[in-house]
């Protein structure tokens, strides 16, 4: 029935009309690709395994980019106090750090999709409530969470990653029972409801697939936004664990010797930092205004 | 009079370009040549994506950035506009040319006064300022008729109605006592008794002020009622060109006959449009599915639907300078609907309607009163599968035909979700049965599986009747099906209607604020007017011989189209 | 930070700001924890205390020198005498006399709303407190209660002529004593009897934590070597060695030993350092069947194994982690408390590091690679902590151990701690009362009479361990109860019921232009510098 | 009006409730404040009186009904690490997080309108480019990370600015404040323009999309059909337009820097009020905790209501709602 390949050709080519004309938003696309790139293949491109313990040796920390490590390796980026190599230790760090905002995004986002559309077809107390807790999150410190929550479950990834959820999913549901809402004043909504079609179906079939367009635009400011409160968490020492660190982590750690000069430490994770969440902010914002009535005729320049 | 020429427009061809790779490009206009006259009125006529607004933008400067004038030549008053940069522009704007849109709500900007948005457009154009500039504005006021000038001048747009905006708009247009006025669809969205009043003060300062103007619009009654001169366009070509009673009342070319032969009439209803192609094919057509089970208890002289005294009171949300606040949209309705018949509800925004339509069809809460449908009153039914049975057999055609399909489900599914959800056929018959339902209202087969955005509206209305006849519906809830359309598309699809529901013995509600196409369905009428209904009677005796006042003006200000010249 | 009158004009303000700056010898200094205010009993915490310390003196210095008293002895099992110094004057003029040490007791024992002071507990077992004279006190006890010397050197004196006195002061245990009015902390922190005998005088005190203080010129002894001290707070260390080095102070403390090296090379700016009595060491839970986070293979606790000690302890190559991570500015552990502290056996040797040794100890208790290990640890508490913690993870997964190593804010992990939910954790202890004061606490079984145990999270008990701090808890003579307190300390270090590591160094940072000679308590006092 | 105040009272009111109750719970899940309090050398006996003191030893229901009876009764009760009422360590510590907040946010209109409104206007052009291109970095950047590079720049290396604390501060009307010397204005400056960068970037893209979406209005076509100049069109036709979104987030906004500015302040050890709540939690002192986040739960309240009513202001549509 569906046809794939149609689909797959539809979707090129409007990724291609998205982005045609607009070098700064390619180059963030192909920045991006190569970010989840080298974050998917960081285990088998990365000169050492950061994270394993036993290969590190507090003999070789601190050396400078291009130093030579004990066992022959040269490390190029230089090598923290504990004997990490940077380079290695930056690929995974964003590794974790992408793979936290994602699995953080996409859960965060499903969860509050779901109870945007809950919010706008039920109405009445479920939308009060829903609504209520939208503005509760909103009035909450993430640090304060982010404490709760290490205490509550203990520390680790998995843990950062139900605090960055609960962090992202207050907007989604906003944004998605405003924009249901929307979507109910029209008149197929009408004609389903006038035809007996039960309010579960006319919230997965006919609100959600028109609906969640806006949502899924803001989606890459989301993923860069989680990126950062990951980051932030982490410097301030309720993130990660320390023996894993993300690329927030790794700045927090560095930033310790930023005055002393030993500045590879904290630079090159930053400026990976940087990096990645303004790739894909110049492509979220590409996405955006291309998605944007108003921009759209004067676009076509 | 001296009838100087003011515009000359010579073979402009005004074209967009579609994709930038491909060199492809849509003409928007192609060679076309106007004149026009100090004082005169040219109507410039023709169905969506004729063209007939991007002659007013060209003239402007305004056209929108990717659009290019690729020839011809633009004379105002004898001196050419082509090349002119914006600065040069500007001094005409407003000073040698005034522009007044389709929508006077949208054209005023909300957060100024309208006194704000008078005086910054007499002091950009004349000399004037502070006190004369403000009692300047107040005897703009005045000239285009609007009443209390001084008050209005203190007041922002929303609190005045549509007409007395479009009356503003006209006082600003002619601030600079400009030669030329663009009004481009100046009272299609005016209710029709504002209309003709509007279309008078234009006349005058027309007149009066010597402004030539040209009155861009699809309603070939109001330019019957305005203009001196037409231009019949279509798709961005000239058609025809005359003295406007020629041009209406004896076109020569083909498609403004066509196009004069759709236009609903006021004073006589016709069995159908005679429209070229329109031929009934639905008798060749397997319409087995359609016909079996058909509900036949009701005789025709029963009333199939009994409407008892119902009442609709809506409440405002409050917010923090307000209350919350009751609003009557239906006061007190009742009428009954016989199984065949078409009933027809006509009024203007605001008058309950379409919310007496959505109330029947189970989409509102009754405030008061009782619905009866086939014998039963629709809010006594408990069992569940019997209310289902009621809801099913009562479908709507709705009224935009942009919102009134899933953009994500294709034309077919469109047509048969719910068909397949209630098990009412086999999922595996669908396809055939979306199949002929689409060609059974005109559409080709093979389009079942596009998605609606690959559809003209028109196609889209059709869908929408298909989607409502998989029911198998005793009667049909019509809100407005055809206002969105082209008088063309509406004819044709007012035709296959009527096609409808000979074949399938359909009960109608149609509800429109069009006098002419109520005319046309309708076998009874219900005139309504906030919320309560004034006149009830059959289709003749309303349109001859009304007796509410409303009714009566409601007609006078009909514009006037008596059709082509029959010999 | 200089604060202005209410009534005082803008400009003016400025104008004063300015001089504030151009004093002739003023120290502006950067604590890294907030004082929380300057009056001495309500609070304990070090920076208040370091604070105070510069207002307040107390009869003998934590570093055994003589105060306010010029000798001090028991003259039986429960009477403690102090001789005073004698021409004592407080800030206000009064003059310093054995009443202001009753008064001074009085108060410590008064309880505002039901709160008490920071040596009221320690202070319960004091029974009264006399005059033998003008200049003579004695402290009676209501048993044998050696330490209490140790806990009278947080007594700051305060003159007994800002308070109401009744009739006669008489003390008793509820700080009544016959006093009708007690001056409030308020009127400390406004400065109206923020009183003592230090060598500094208050000028002003925000809640922020920051205070102004002049040098007191009748000062008994050698005044103090600053005209003027200004004192911060910037908790940041980063940013406290930024305010240094972009000249807002001319002396920071504890700045982190990474930042040390942006010294290096800068003539302007140098440090020093002194070896503090902080302790840095792990506790392992030896007693427990199931110690919490630590597994074997065969479900054992594997700790209850000496040999499984042994080796955690020979694995962690402790000089390096000196020398690499700590900068050098720590000391390699020979026991749980520092080796140059009064009362330690300066004999033991430093803990040994043999990583073959301990895979083979390991081998033969029989955990070869079946040993996890959760070490758990605070963060942002302990110089350098989060990457000690991760060396000793690197050293312990060398041998064969898996480590999980948790770091989490230290209130979370207290209330773990209180919950006795850590099996092996790191923690840092430091104590002027010496090295007694740490292993009474942290090992040994629980004797509450004693206040013996009472932090011992590693459920280990050992009877010759608890006989000689049993001993040492009821000895007035201080040279005996050294020698009960050392064969404690020995006893620990061979059982092993935790781990010492190293021995920290507090450091401070400074403009060249001073020198700075270091305490060992981690306190930060301005006549530790003087101007070259 | 009133029956909406009402309303808006009483959910505010439910939402303080619920926020105390998860706060209360979830402090006490944090840590132990007798732990944290507690001395090493302490008795149990000190402990348990300590827990008396602060009234921990009470069931925890018990202590929450103790407290939100306080709160009703407009007492927030008294820090357990400061040992002051919770009241005056917020008021006192407000008006350092207000200046910084305030210059901030006039730093990021003053500054990012202008630019959205240049770049929405001249969108395309190689201006509106770079200026979008620098918006989306500083957009990008996380807040810490610009802090530690300002101070990098300006206080080590530089040694315009200085890198921490709040200087010397001045009194007017019984508060004091950095702003009123030079000294502390040098110390607000870092501070300032670490949380002002965020919001240059953030109006400026509100202000760019505000514009876009304005200028293709009707109303905007016919004031230039009108005749009226292109600065004046800005001025008047869309200034006013765009300003309607902007107050709604800036209103937001500000109520964020106020209570959550916390990473900036502690970068800059700046002694206000987010500061403070970290501190608070670090400490788990629960009354600062709660009674810091109900105050800020009803902030944000008041600002939706300052919001609402200065829409109307902005905005005569709903100003005459009817």
């Amino acid at each position: 029935m569906i046809d794939y390949k149609k689909k797959l050709d539809t979707l090129s080519l409007q990724i291609k009309s998205i982005f045609s004309g607009h070098p700064i938003a390619i180059a963030g696309l192909i920045g991006f690709i190569i970010f989840v790139l080298t974050a998917l293949l960081a285990p088998w491109i990365a000169p050492q395994n950061p994270y394993d313990l036993m290969i590190l040796d507090i003999m070789d920390g601190l050396l400078p980019p291009l130093s030579k490590l004990g066992n022959g390796n040269t490390a190029w980026l230089g090598t923290d106090a504990l004997g990490r190599d940077i380079l290695s230790a930056v690929m995974y760090g964003l590794r974790l750090s992408l793979f936290v905002a994602f699995v953080a995004v996409s859960i965060g986002t499903t969860i509050g999709v779901i109870l945007g559309l809950l919010a706008a077809t039920k109405g009445g107390w479920v939308e009060s409530v829903i609504m209520r807790a939208v503005d509760l999150k909103v009035s909450f410190p993430g640090i304060l969470l982010a404490l709760m929550m290490l205490a509550i479950f203990g520390t680790g990834v998995d843990k950062i990653i139900y605090a960055l959820i609960i962090g992202v999913w207050a907007s989604k549901a906003r944004l998605t029972r405003s924009s249901a809402l929307q979507e109910m004043q029209k008149e197929y909504i009408d004609a389903a409801r006038i035809s007996g079609i039960p309010s579960w179906r006319i919230m997965m079939k006919f609100l959600l697939p028109n609906s969640i367009a806006p949502v899924l635009v803001m989606v890459p400011m989301a993923l860069s936004g989680a990126i950062g409160a990951e980051a932030t968490l982490s410097f301030l020492g309720v993130g990660v664990p320390i023996t894993e660190p993300s690329l927030g982590l790794l700045i927090a750690n560095g930033n310790d010797y930023l005055l002393s000069g030993k500045w590879w430490i904290s630079i090159f994770p930053g400026i990976i930092l940087v990096l990645l969440v303004l790739c894909i902010n110049v492509v979220a914002d590409r996405v955006r205004e291309f998605n944007n009535p108003y921009l759209k005729h004067q676009d076509r320049q | 009079m001296n009838k100087s020429q003011v515009l000359q427009i010579k073979n402009l061809t005004v074209s967009y370009p579609l994709d930038s790779e491909k060199n492809a490009e849509l003409k928007a206009l192609d060679d076309i040549s106007i004149n026009l006259n100090a004082a005169e009125i040219i109507g410039i006529v023709g169905e969506s994506g004729a063209g007939k607004s991007t002659i007013g933008k060209a003239v402007l400067g305004l056209l929108d950035p990717p659009a290019k004038m690729l020839a011809g030549e633009i004379k105002l008053l004898g001196k050419s506009m082509i090349g002119l940069n914006e600065t040069q522009y500007e001094s005409l704007r407003g000073n040698q040319i005034g522009y007044i849109y389709q929508n006077p709500m949208t054209a005023l900007n909300p957060v100024l006064t309208i006194g704000e948005q008078i005086i910054e457009a007499i002091e950009a154009n004349t000399n004037m300022s502070g006190k004369d500039s403000y009692n300047f504005a107040i005897h703009l006021l005045e000239r285009a008729d609007v009443s209390f000038a001084k008050d209005r001048l203190q007041k922002y747009p929303h609190q005045l109605s549509g007409g007395l905006c479009q009356r503003i708009v006209f006082a600003i247009a002619i601030a600079a006592k400009p030669k030329l006025i663009i009004a481009d669809e100046p009272t299609t969205a005016l209710d029709v008794t504002v209309q003709n009043s509007v279309l008078q003060t234009l006349i005058k300062l027309s007149k009066e002020e010597e402004i030539a103007i040209i009155l861009i619009t699809h309603d070939i009654g109001v330019v019957s009622e305005t203009c001196d001169y037409v231009y019949v366009l279509k798709n961005g070509k000239h058609i025809e060109q005359g003295e406007t009673v020629e041009v209406l009342e004896k076109p020569k070319q083909q498609y403004t006959k066509s196009l004069m032969a759709s236009v609903p009439l006021i004073e006589k209803r016709l069995h159908r449009f005679s429209l070229p192609n329109s031929n009934s094919e639905i008798n060749s057509l397997n319409l087995d599915y359609l016909k079996e089970e058909r509900n036949i208890e009701f005789s025709s002289q029963q009333a199939i639907l009994q409407i008892k005294n119902i009442s609709k009171t809506f409440f405002t949300p409050a917010s923090i300078f307000k209350p919350s606040e009751a609003f009557e949209a239906v006061r007190n309705v009742s009428f009954s609907v016989k199984r065949g018949e078409t009933v027809g509800i006509v009024g203007e925004s605001g008058s309950g309607k379409s919310t007496i339509g959505r109330m029947i069809l189970g989409l509102e809460d009754l405030t008061a009163g009782s619905i009866i449908y086939q014998g039963q009153d629709l809010s006594n039914i408990s069992n569940n599968e019997e209310r289902l049975k009621h809801q099913l057999s009562m479908q709507c055609i709705f009224q935009d035909p942009f919102s009134s399909l899933n953009p994500r489900m294709t034309a077919g599914e469109n047509i048969t979700y719910g068909l397949k959800i209630h098990k009412l056929i086999d999922a595996n018959k669908a396809k055939s049965l979306a199949e002929d339902l689409m060609e059974i209202v005109g559409l080709k087969k093979e389009d079942a599986n596009k998605l609606p955005h690959a559809f003209s509206g028109g196609e889209r209305q059709r869908i929408g009747i298909a989607r409502a006849l998989g029911y198998r519906p005793d009667f049909i809830f019509c809100d407005e099906p055809t206002s969105a359309l082209d008088v063309s598309v509406q004819a044709n699809l007012l035709n296959l209607l009527k096609d409808l529901q000979d074949q399938f013995s359909l009960t109608l509600l149609f509800v429109s604020h069009d006098l002419a196409v109520i005319r046309q369905m309708c076998d009874k009428v219900i005139v309504m007017k906030d919320g309560k209904a004034l006149e009830k009677g059959n289709n003749d005796d309303i349109f001859e011989s009304p007796q509410h006042n409303y009714t009566k003006s409601l007609l006078d200000s009909m514009p006037k189209f008596s059709g082509i010249a029959t010999n | 930070m200089k604060h202005i009158n209410f009534k005082t004009v803008c400009f003016v303000g400025f104008l004063a700001s300015m001089m504030g700056s151009v004093y002739a010898d003023t120290l502006r200094m950067a604590y890294s924890v907030a004082p929380k205010t300057i009056d001495p009993y309500k609070s304990s915490a070090s920076a208040t205390a370091s604070l105070n310390e510069h207002v307040y003196e107390a009869l003998v210095s934590r570093t055994n020198e003589k105060l306010l008293a010029t000798s001090y002895g028991w003259t039986d099992d429960t009477t403690l005498v102090v001789n005073l110094r004698k021409g004592v004057k407080f800030h206000n003029g009064a003059d310093f006399t054995a009443e202001d040490v009753i008064y001074s007791s009085c108060r410590m024992m008064y309880r505002v709303d039901g709160k008490k002071n920071m040596l009221t507990s320690a202070m319960g077992p004091v029974t009264d407190v006399v005059a033998i004279d003008d200049h003579t006190v004695a402290f009676k006890t209501v048993g044998l209660y050696p330490i209490l010397i140790q806990k009278l050197k947080s007594l700051s004196i305060l003159d007994s002529g800002d308070a109401d006195l009744g009739a006669t002061l008489k003390f008793d245990n509820t700080g009544d004593c016959g006093i009708t009015r007690y001056p409030t902390k308020a009127e400390f922190e406004s400065g109206k009897y923020a009183n003592g005998t230090g060598k500094y005088k208050y000028e002003s005190f925000a809640n922020t934590g920051d205070a102004a203080l002049v040098r007191n010129d009748n000062y008994w002894g050698e005044p103090g070597n600053w005209d003027r001290v200004e004192m911060t707070s910037v908790e940041n260390s980063g940013a406290r060695m930024a305010g240094l080095l972009a000249g807002d102070y001319d002396l920071i403390e504890n700045p982190t030993g990474e930042d040390l090296l942006a010294l290096e090379g800068n003539p302007a700016y140098s440090y020093s350092t002194m070896p503090s009595w902080r302790t840095i060491f792990l506790i392992l839970d030896v007693g427990s069947d199931v110690a919490p986070g630590v597994t074997a293979a065969d479900g054992s606790n594997p700790l209850k194994d000496i040999r499984v000690r042994q080796a955690l302890s020979l694995s962690i190559d402790r000089d390096a982690i000196v020398d690499k991570l700590m900068g050098g500015n720590a000391t390699v552990a020979s026991q749980f408390a520092p080796s140059y502290q009064d009362g330690a056996d300066s004999s033991m040797p430093n803990m040994a590091y043999d990583a073959d040794k301990a895979r083979q100890l390991l081998a033969e208790a029989g955990y070869s690679d079946s040993i996890s290990i959760d070490l758990r640890m605070p963060t942002g508490k302990y110089q350098n902590g989060k990457r000690v913690g991760q060396a000793i993870a690197q050293y312990w997964s060398r041998i064969g151990i898996q480590v999980n190593l948790v770091a989490e804010p230290w209130s979370v992990f207290r209330k773990g701690r209180s919950a006795r939910e850590l099996g092996v954790f790191m923690y840092g202890w430091g104590h002027p009362q010496g090295p007694s004061q740490m292993i009474s606490y942290a090992f040994g079984t629980r004797d509450k009479a004693l206040n013996l145990g009472g932090s011992n999270y590693s459920n280990y008990t050992d009877p010759d361990y608890d006989a000689a701090m049993r001993a040492w808890a009821v000895e007035t003579d201080e040279a005996k109860a050294f020698e009960y307190n050392q064969e404690a300390m020995r006893i620990a270090v061979r059982d092993l019921p935790g781990i010492p590591l190293y021995y920290q160094h507090s450091i401070w940072a400074h403009k060249s232009d001073i020198s700075v000679s270091g305490r060992p308590d981690e306190r930060t006092f301005a006549d530790m510098a003087t101007k070259n | 009006m009133i029956s909406y105040i009402t309303k808006r009272l009483w959910q505010s009111g439910l939402l303080a409730f619920i926020m105390s109750l998860i706060v209360f719970l979830g402090m006490y899940v944090v840590g132990d404040p007798v732990e944290m309090l507690s001395e090493e050398d302490w008795t149990e006996q000190d402990k348990i009186e300590l827990a008396i003191e602060l009234g921990l030893d009470k069931p925890l229901h018990e202590q929450y009904l103790n407290f939100a009876g306080d709160i009703i009764q407009g007492d927030f009760g008294v820090s357990f690490v400061h040992n002051r009422p919770v009241l005056d360590l917020i008021v006192e510590r407000l008006p350092a997080t207000l200046e910084i907040a305030v210059l901030a946010m006039v730093i990021g209109l003053s500054i990012g309108i202008p630019l959205g409104i240049y770049s929405g206007i001249k969108n395309n052009s190689r201006g509106s480019r770079i200026i979008s291109f620098f918006s989306t970095i500083g957009y990008s950047t996380p807040n810490f990370w610009q802090a530690i590079l300002l101070i990098m720049v300006f206080a080590v290396f530089l040694k315009w600015l200085p890198a921490s604390g709040r200087g010397l501060t001045n009194s007017m009307f019984g508060i004091e404040w950095a702003w009123l010397s030079l000294d502390g204005l040098k110390h607000m400056t870092l501070p300032a323009i670490n949380l002002a960068i965020y919001k240059i970037c953030m109006q400026q893209r509100l202000a760019k999309s505000g514009t876009q979406e304005i200028l293709y209005q009707e109303y905007m076509t016919f004031a230039r059909a009108k005749g009226i100049t292109r600065n004046r069109i800005i001025r008047r036709h869309l200034l006013r337009n765009i300003l309607i979104p902007i107050v709604t987030i800036t209103g937001l906004e500000v109520g964020g820097l106020i209570a959550f500015s916390t990473v900036t302040e502690t970068i800059f050890s700046w002694p206000g009020i987010g500061k403070l709540l970290l501190d608070s939690i670090h400490m788990v002192d629960r009354p600062v905790v709660v009674a810091y986040l109900i105050l800020i739960t009803l902030m944000f309240v008041f600002i939706n209501f300052i919001v609402d009513v200065m829409y109307a202001f902005l905005d005569p549509r709903i100003r005459h709602q009817k």
